[in-house]
């Protein structure tokens, strides 16, 4: 109740048990099945999870872009400011997209149009959101393009896409999400197809506009490291849920679920040594033919009877660190 | 390197969420194909109708009524009836048998013609695209040059002047349809040498024809399928038209085309003359087309994983 | 040659201008309503085919034929009963020898373009035709004449080696203008741009040529006899002989030529209250050439035999749908020379035929197909791609003959391949094709030895199936020099009843053709070379 | 980009030679001699040899295909051995009404099937799709000579407003009925042809329109064109359209050698004078000077059409810069 | 002093640039510009660089599935560019390699144990009932079952794709397996299956591994020694602990502050590089990084560092050390 509550008051978005299911020719896969998510103003809320976790369909549901078909939304709330993003009609969608919520993509070399310059990939969204003319919008862009470090954005911003380095691009997708100041921004592994000098640098970027414009920031990414760095909270998902959610610190300090938990040790970490990895057995099982009870219940090593039966809720254990199995660990690594 | 994990997009969702694949029962590459080719009902359809054609001309003696050469000049141009399901021509033979006997005819051209164009495009197109250098260079110019020829007139031409048979139509319809599918199968071949399973086949010592045959080929077959169907229907149509300008298979071997020629005259009156071979010309290459479409949207690179 | 003008696409045998015959033909329209022609009015007639080129003495074609009649004259033209009538020329005498011709011209005559016409137009035109360059298909024709000569500009004297009574009938050519193709070489003479835009001193003058689409002419004021009298001429070109047919119906245009025979009744039907439907038989004959050499046509019996076990009959009735006649010889109806009744009918008789082929030595053999020592009696039949009536006769044949134990395998070859691969070089079995004749009877070229296969082995003639008969060619000598016709008809008879004992061809039939021409037309000549005399026509007021 | 233009024109230079090649051996190696199609059957071997000598034909074939080149580099295409008329008079006379016809076809087919190929791949799999997907097929399978046939005698004869051949009502032009009756007239003539040429052509394209635009509304700058708030209009003719008809500016180019030849069937049923016809005819006359004339430039077309469009698809694609 | 397996001795891969009316050789691009080092037996060399630094390259060069433009590769004192036909044929089955791309790297057309089996078959080893008993016993090594052999690439994830194209190399038995970023494109927790069972199938078969990568953690984490690239250059070469402790080139040591470490806690001083990596076309004259390095000197722009050791085992190409 005392929750409840402060999520009211305190959250920017708040997706509550979204469900969104993919229709193919080879079957029904429910890619987000549950999932529910927090992300407070001017936070960094990290979404980490493999492929196929349901990181980025998340994501594309909140910016309202399944497309049906194959895509559904089948259920749940997307709290934005209170309203629900899946009452909107799409006109009000499309006036919030861009525009209060943006997002950026992880492939830099073909999120940009080839056809336009980047000029006029970012003023666009200045004209259409903000009623700038033409001309006020290529001003703003070059400003834009400023704000995100790139030089000489005169000259830049005249230029087409395929004129620039990814890490350039990927700074020109992040100046048109900035474009109208949005409230939160969705960042959907934006340094994943980066050289790892060239992601310092992004990350650099997306900190600094964190503190400059206070903007809040669902950031997701496979990558722990990029987490560890950037996230005040973490969501850990698998398979469409949610599996684990915290602060950063606890999470990757005390992880609670065995998921997480393998996944940390699978990790190898630079400098450190270790004879073996630690692994985490099998593969993520196929969506079409989920496995009953705890969805990783066939990977887990603490697997019993009861998580092959009944699946677990995402209940919290520590405040405000929640998780989503019947054994928990200790936060030491030993199952409670 | 940079890429690190699939990108997730609505339209990717065979790749992403392939997962345990092992758990559904083991489909070969021809399975799957069939199963997302079956999906497409006119393309089915298509199948069902071709198949039904084929089965008449493999069967076309004990299908055909009559004797489809026999001459009846008094029982000329009569309407469909009992005896004559589809009528009679101006020389009073069965149109029946004769449409029934020009599957035959009309099917190995579009067969042969396309097997040649296609014969000879994947043979080009594969050494070009594979060998490269002065090979493509070479290979490429001579595309291009034939190419560059009004097709249907470079066709008329070559038919003008050679004896006019069956098996020549065929072979110039062939000769003369290939340079597209070699452009194809040349840029799939440059795309595909590129790939890493050929780079291992290379490692592992492969020799060029293994490589070509083993590992390029099966992988490029796709276009060169559709392609293949495609120009079945087109090389029907082809002689069709050869045949408008009298210079299709000659008589007295009725081609769908040649019997629709002859019924040209008596479309007034005698309709029915044209009407079945049109209607089974305009279904086959119908029927092709779709066939066609369903191949490629069942080989579709894109929702291959 | 006269085979080159059954057009190269071949679409529809339309009979050549310059020939004729002697056909039963009909004035009408005037005498039937006794009013007096007015002047205006067009005429749009409909034609296959694209003109090539209007030089009476370069075109081949039948358009260009068509557009040539009209613009040009000849010294004599042929009337509806296909006497020769004087023309360009008033009168003319032949010298008792029969060698020295000689012509007296109108003296009212003018071009087009206003220059007066005379004698030297004429000798122009002829030597240009005798002339080595010359690159036309007339040199044979004027190959008798030695020497011409214009002694005054009314008077033509033509000088023969030897009495050659057809030449007449070749002087329908048209004169064509010397002041204006004087001034090129005649071995150019084809890249004279008057050929395209024609001077000629005939009832009608070239106005314009819309490539592909139509020509127009008009009325030439200045004619030198009765007429013109309807203002506009035009010629419609169309490439499908349906969609003419369709535009008859339509009634975009007043004439067509011949009307395919599946369509007459129909038509006739239902249009006869806006056409005049006139059935004209044809100065022509389709036949099967067999090569006499072949040992297979050697025996008489054997081509006798085919004569008997072809059902001609059927075929006219059935392909021509009744109309034409079956022919036994080579000689039409149409012409003076027509032998008629006299000879043997060849009527349908499988069992004749198959008791000649017994009697010839050929046995039936294990499928049915004659054999004599060892051989097949089987044979192929090669015929141009493209005529639906020959490749039904064919067919016919086909299965006529396989009933008597014969074997015609036909093939179609498209038409500059069979001529030149073929029959210019007389390398064959058998062929199935049409002759479009003259007016004159003659038919050395066609059946005379020496017509033949010369010793170097090249065709000189026309007598591509090598037939050769001693009678034969010393009664086509004499047909050549007699002057009389009384007595030339004689002669003829004679030819044909040889032809038809010895049969170089199977004869299968002559064609007659139905035109349809708007009633508003008047004043129409009918003849067996078509509508005579266009000047003469009017509109119906 | 100078420099690319030239190399490009340059290496067409042995494309050309090597067309001209193939050409000129063709018509050379066919069986039909012109000079026998065109002198008398019983001419005499001198004559045939003066008549061969007269059209330059008695000289080895290697020499007149270097006499005919060079006077094809002077654009002289010879003439014609059956009416003497210059080749490029027969071909600048039929040309207009080749180029005039399917002109028309073009702005019609490209009209139409660019709009229905994007509105198919937009409602991929909708009853319309499947409409326009069986009309682009029924467009392709309809042997088209059988088509025009059907149509003439369904609409041609019973309208009487609807010429079923031609190009004109002879005599009706701008001065003898003004402006608006003469296009009018003109247009009656083109319903019948333009009707059965584009009906089989449009399906290509829009086949092709509907593929590309497939292509490209999966592509990740549509879904940030989306993402950034855009109008679907706006986010389908801006981004995607607009990468989605790059690749048919290489069909326009295509297309040009398409406008020269002509479509010899549908002339020969519609009376239409184009060129398809001339060379149609030239090919059974063997007339070889047309034939080769009509061969060379229309693979010279051909040729350019490629450049062209390449040179097009340059300039609308940022993306492709030639040193 | 250990002995090499493979010596690589100053190897420079050119691609011509072609362009102009002519299509004359304008420029080279310059995938490996002089690159030398060795690769002790059994040992495992790490190599890592960014996109475009020229390790793949290197890698196929030594595979001899490029044809260098100058230099030579010594694999047990044999240069390999000098082999004819049937020495190289022979040589295949000594070196092999383990690609990236787990989707691209398997013939989609070919069943499992084709793919694996098609090695013996190549060099007429084993066929029939043999060939498919090896296989078989390959995919057990593997981590995959024998009935697997039947199934197509596109029946399996991206992990077990991965442990196929390991057992196709496998096959032959080879010395040497050059492994081309085997787990960048699988997830964290398959990555680390892959890595152990490379690890296994070092210690069983006394693997030699060339181990290309561009994430630190992980070659660090395989690696005996690691080699650091820059366009088309290695920068600097040393025992794994060493490089990781102590790197010397002011590249690796940018390169090593960039890595994301996975705890929160850990706030590091980050060396954050300027700008791209210049193009490989126009590498800059000098030392190649001199354009992004903060310790540039004048120096540095005009003369190309020499490849020197620096301490035992540790070799680094830059004039500030």
């Amino acid at each position: 109740m005392q929750q409840k509550a402060l999520k009211d008051f305190s959250y920017l978005l708040e997706v509550k048990d979204l469900k969104t299911t993919f229709y193919t020719s080879d079957g029904r896969i429910p890619a987000v099945d549950g999932v529910s998510l927090t992300v407070k103003p001017g936070e960094t809320l990290g979404v980490v999870g493999e492929s196929g976790c349901g990181k980025s369909v998340t994501a594309l549901s909140i910016m309202g872009l399944i497309s049906y078909p194959p895509g559904r939304i089948e259920g749940g709330q997307i709290l934005f400011e209170g309203e629900d993003l899946l009452k909107k009609s799409p006109e009000e969608m499309r006036a919030i997209r861009g525009n209060r919520i943006a997002m950026i993509f992880q492939e830099p070399m073909t999120s940009l149009n080839p056809v336009y310059t980047v000029g006029d990939q970012i003023g666009e969204v200045l004209q259409f959101h903000k009623g700038y003319t033409k001309v006020q919008a290529q001003e703003k862009a070059v400003e834009l393009l400023r704000s995100v470090g790139i030089p000489e954005a005169e000259k830049r911003v005249k230029q087409y896409p395929h004129e620039m380095s990814g890490g350039m691009r990927q700074r020109v997708m992040i100046a048109m999400a900035l474009a109208c100041d949005p409230k939160l921004l969705i960042a959907d592994e934006p340094t994943t197809a980066l050289d790892v000098t060239i992601q310092a640098q992004i990350l650099e970027l997306m900190k600094d506009i964190k503190e400059r414009f206070g903007t809040a920031i669902m950031l997701i990414t496979h990558d722990l490291g990029v987490v560890a760095e950037m996230a005040d909270r973490v969501s850990v998902m698998y398979l469409g849920r949610v599996v684990e959610e915290g602060t950063a610190s606890d999470i990757f300090h005390h992880p609670r679920h065995p998921y997480t938990h393998g996944l940390l040790r699978s990790t190898p970490r630079l400098g450190q040594v270790v004879a073996r990895l630690h692994v985490i057995p099998g593969v993520v099982p196929n969506p079409m033919f989920m496995p009953t009870g705890c969805k990783f219940n066939n990977r887990c090593e603490y697997a019993t009877e009861k998580c092959r039966q009944e699946e677990p809720q995402l209940a919290t254990v520590d405040g405000i660190h929640s998780v989503r199995c019947f054994h928990p660990l200790d936060g030491e690594g030993q199952v409670i | 390197m940079a890429v690190a994990e699939k990108r997730t997009s609505p339209n990717n969702l065979d790749q992403n969420f392939g997962g345990e694949a092992l758990t559904l029962k083991p489909e070969s590459y021809v399975r799957m194909v069939w199963r997302r080719f079956k999906r497409h009902k006119l393309a089915m359809a298509g199948l069902y109708f071709l198949l039904a054609m084929y089965l008449v001309a493999i069967l076309a003696p004990y299908i055909a009524t009559q004797d489809y050469r026999a001459v009846d000049p008094p029982n000329r141009l009569k309407p469909p009836s009992r005896e004559h399901w589809m009528g009679t021509d101006h020389i009073g033979r069965d149109i029946f048998s004769r449409v029934v006997w020009g599957s035959r005819v009309s099917l190995s051209v579009g067969f042969v013609a396309a097997g040649v164009a296609v014969t000879v495009g994947t043979v080009i197109g594969a050494v070009a695209g594979y060998f490269g250098g002065w090979v493509d260079d070479v290979l490429m110019r001579f595309t291009e040059i034939v190419m560059s020829f009004p097709t249907f007139f470079l066709l008329l031409t070559i038919i003008s002047i050679v004896e006019r048979s069956i098996f020549n139509i065929m072979l110039v319809i062939g000769f003369t349809s290939w340079p597209g599918l070699a452009r194809i199968v040349r840029g799939q071949f440059l795309s595909l040498r590129e790939q890493e399973f050929v780079m291992a086949a290379r490692a592992l010592g492969a020799s060029d024809a293994r490589i070509i045959f083993r590992h390029i080929l099966p992988n490029a077959m796709a276009p060169i399928i559709v392609s293949a169907t495609l120009r079945i229907g087109s090389a029907i149509l082809s002689e069709s038209s050869l045949s408008f300008l009298g210079l299709g298979v000659p008589e007295p071997f009725p081609s769908w085309g040649s019997i629709l020629n002859t019924g040209r005259t008596y479309l007034r009156y005698a309709p029915w003359i044209t009407t079945f071979p049109g209607i089974f010309i305009f279904l086959t290459v119908l029927a092709f087309n779709y066939v066609g479409d369903g191949l490629r949207d069942a080989l579709d690179p894109r929702l291959k994983d | 040659m006269y085979r080159k003008l059954a057009s190269l696409v071949a679409v529809i045998l339309t009979i050549a201008v310059f020939v004729t015959g002697c056909g039963s033909g009909t004035g009408q329209g005037k005498e039937g309503t006794g009013e007096k022609p007015t002047k205006g009015g067009q005429i749009v007639y409909g034609m296959t085919g694209d003109p090539v080129i209007f030089n009476p003495i370069l075109a081949t074609d039948t358009p260009s034929a068509f557009i040539n009649e009209r613009v040009y004259s000849g010294l004599v033209r042929a009337n509806e009963k296909l006497e020769l009538i004087p023309n360009l020329a008033e009168k003319w005498e032949f010298s008792d020898d029969g060698l020295v011709w000689t012509f007296h011209l109108k003296k009212n005559v003018y071009w087009h373009d206003g220059t007066k016409f005379t004698s030297a137009d004429v000798k122009f035109t002829y030597e240009a035709i005798k002339h080595p360059d010359y690159t036309g298909v007339r040199r044979t024709d004027f190959k008798p004449i030695t020497k011409i000569e214009a002694p005054d500009d009314y008077t033509v004297k033509l000088y023969l080696d030897k009495p050659y009574a057809p030449l007449l009938s070749k002087l329908t050519i048209g004169i064509i203008p010397k002041h204006i193709f004087e001034s090129t070489p005649i071995a150019k003479m084809k890249e004279n741009p008057a050929n395209m835009n024609p001077i000629g001193t005939g009832p009608y003058k070239f106005k314009e040529w819309q490539k592909g689409q139509y020509i127009l002419l008009e009325a030439n004021d200045k004619y030198f006899e009765e007429g013109p009298y309807i203002e506009k001429v035009i010629v419609k070109f169309y490439q499908d002989e349906q969609v003419m047919l369709a535009a008859l119906e339509k009634g975009d245009i007043d004439y067509m030529g011949s009307i395919p025979a599946d369509e007459i009744a129909r038509m006739e039907e239902k249009y006869s209250d806006r056409f005049v439907f006139k059935e004209l038989p044809t100065n022509g004959y389709d036949y099967i050439g067999l090569k006499q050499t072949n040992p297979i046509f050697k025996d008489k019996r054997v081509r006798q035999a085919l004569m008997y076990g072809l059902n001609r009959e059927q075929i006219v009735k059935d392909v021509l749908k009744g109309y034409g006649t079956v022919m036994n010889a080579n000689i039409p109806p149409v012409s003076w020379a027509y032998a008629g009744d006299v000879l043997n009918q060849y009527p349908y008789n499988p069992e004749k035929a198959k008791q000649l082929l017994e009697e010839a030595g050929w046995k039936p053999g294990p499928d049915g197909i004659r054999v004599k020592d060892g051989q097949r009696l089987s044979f192929k039949v090669l015929t141009a791609s493209g005529n639906k009536e020959r490749e039904a006769a064919l067919l016919i044949a086909q299965q006529n003959w396989k009933e008597i134990g014969v074997e015609a395998i036909p093939e179609y070859i498209e038409w500059s391949v069979l001529c030149s691969q073929y029959l210019d070089v007389a390398k064959f079995e058998s062929y199935l094709l049409g002759w479009s004749l003259g007016l004159d009877p003659d038919c050395y070229l066609f059946f005379h030895s020496s017509a033949a296969v010369d010793e170097k082995g090249q065709l000189v003639g026309f007598n591509d199936v090598e037939f050769k008969n001693a009678d034969l060619d010393q009664l086509l000598e004499q047909g050549r020099t007699e002057m009389n016709q009384e007595k030339r008809k004689e002669i003829y008879v004679k030819v044909q009843k040889i032809i038809n004992e010895e049969l170089p061809y199977v004869f299968l039939f002559t064609r007659n053709r139905v035109s349809a021409m708007n009633k508003k037309i008047q004043g129409v000549v009918w003849s067996t070379l078509g509508p005579l005399f266009p000047e003469k026509w009017y509109i119906k007021q | 980009m100078l420099n690319y233009v030239v190399r490009r024109l340059l290496q067409m230079i042995p494309l050309l030679i090597g067309i001209s090649i193939i050409n000129f051996t063709i018509m050379h190696l066919a069986p039909g001699d012109p000079v026998l199609l065109l002198s008398e059957r019983n001419a005499t071997p001198e004559e045939l040899a003066r008549i061969r000598a007269l059209y330059g034909l008695d000289e080895p074939i290697h020499v007149q295909y270097v006499k005919w080149l060079g006077h094809v580099l002077k654009g002289d295409f010879g003439r014609s051995f059956v009416d003497g008329r210059p080749v490029m008079d027969h071909i600048l006379e039929r040309l207009p009404y080749t180029l005039y016809l399917n002109f028309i076809v073009m702005i019609i087919i490209y009209l139409v099937a660019i709009p229905v190929g994007v509105i198919s791949a937009l409602r991929q799999y909708s009853k319309f799709d499947h409409a326009v997907t069986f009309f682009t097929f029924l467009g392709q399978a309809l042997p088209s000579f059988w088509f025009a046939l059907l149509l003439i005698y369904a609409v041609g004869i019973k309208s009487n407003w609807l010429p079923i051949a031609g190009v004109a009502t002879i005599g009706v032009n701008v001065k003898t009925s003004g402006l608006w009756a003469t296009i009018l007239d003109r247009a009656k003539y083109l319903i019948l042809p333009v009707t059965v040429v584009s009906l089989g052509s449009m399906a290509g394209i829009a086949r092709y329109m509907r593929s590309s635009m497939l292509e490209v509304i999966r592509q990740d700058y549509v879904r940030t064109a989306r993402a950034k708030g855009l109008p679907e209009k706006a986010v389908i003719i801006k981004h995607a359209l607009r990468n989605a008809l790059l690749p048919i500016v290489t069909l326009l180019g295509f297309e040009l050698p398409a406008l020269f030849s002509g479509t010899a069937i549908i002339e020969t049923i519609f009376s239409w004078p184009g060129l398809g016809l001339l060379s149609m005819r030239a090919i059974f006359q063997r007339d070889y000077q047309i034939v080769m004339a009509m061969n060379m430039i229309g693979a010279t077309l051909m040729v350019l059409g490629n450049f062209l469009a390449d040179i097009l698809y340059v300039i609308v694609d940022p993306r492709i810069k030639y040193s | 002093m250990q002995e090499y397996l493979v010596e690589v001795k100053n190897l420079k891969k050119y691609y011509p640039v072609k362009a102009g009316i002519f299509s004359k050789v304008k420029a080279w691009n310059k995938a490996v510009d002089g690159v030398s080092f060795g690769i002790y037996r059994g040992e495992t060399l790490g190599l890592v660089g960014e996109s475009g630094c020229g390790k793949t390259t290197t890698g196929k060069c030594i595979l001899c599935l490029e044809e260098p433009t100058d230099g030579e590769v010594l694999f047990e004192g044999k240069n390999i560019f000098e082999l004819d036909r049937e020495e190289l044929r022979h040589l295949r089955r000594e070196m092999q390699i383990i690609f990236q791309d787990p989707y691209g790297s398997l013939n989609p057309r070919m069943t499992v144990g084709d793919i694996i089996g098609e090695a013996f078959t190549i060099h007429g080893i084993a066929s029939g009932k043999e060939r498919t008993e090896k296989v078989e016993e390959l995919l057990e090594v593997v981590g995959l079952s024998p009935y697997h052999a039947k199934r197509y690439p596109h029946e399996f994830s991206g992990g077990q794709r991965q442990r196929i194209g390991i057992a196709r190399a496998l096959a032959l038995r080879p010395k040497l397996i050059v492994c081309d970023e085997p787990v960048s494109a699988l997830d964290v927790s398959i990555q680390s299956q892959i890595l152990n069972l490379l690890n296994d199938l070092q210690d069983k078969f006394g693997l030699t591994y060339l181990f290309i990568a561009h994430n630190l953690s992980v070659v660090q984490h395989i690696s005996d020694r690691v080699g650091v690239m820059y366009l088309g250059r290695l920068v600097e070469l040393a025992d794994s602990d060493e490089l990781y402790s102590s790197p010397r080139h002011p590249y690796t040591v940018a390169l090593l502050s960039a890595v994301p470490i996975p705890d929160p806690d850990v706030r590091k001083k980050r060396i954050v590089l300027e700008g791209d990596v210049p193009s490989s076309l126009n590498p800059p004259p000098g030392c190649t990084f001199h354009t992004r390095c903060p310790r540039a000197v004048e120096e540095c722009e005009k003369i190309r560092p020499e490849w020197r050791e620096v301490s035992p085992g540790h070799f680094v190409a830059c004039h500030l050390v």
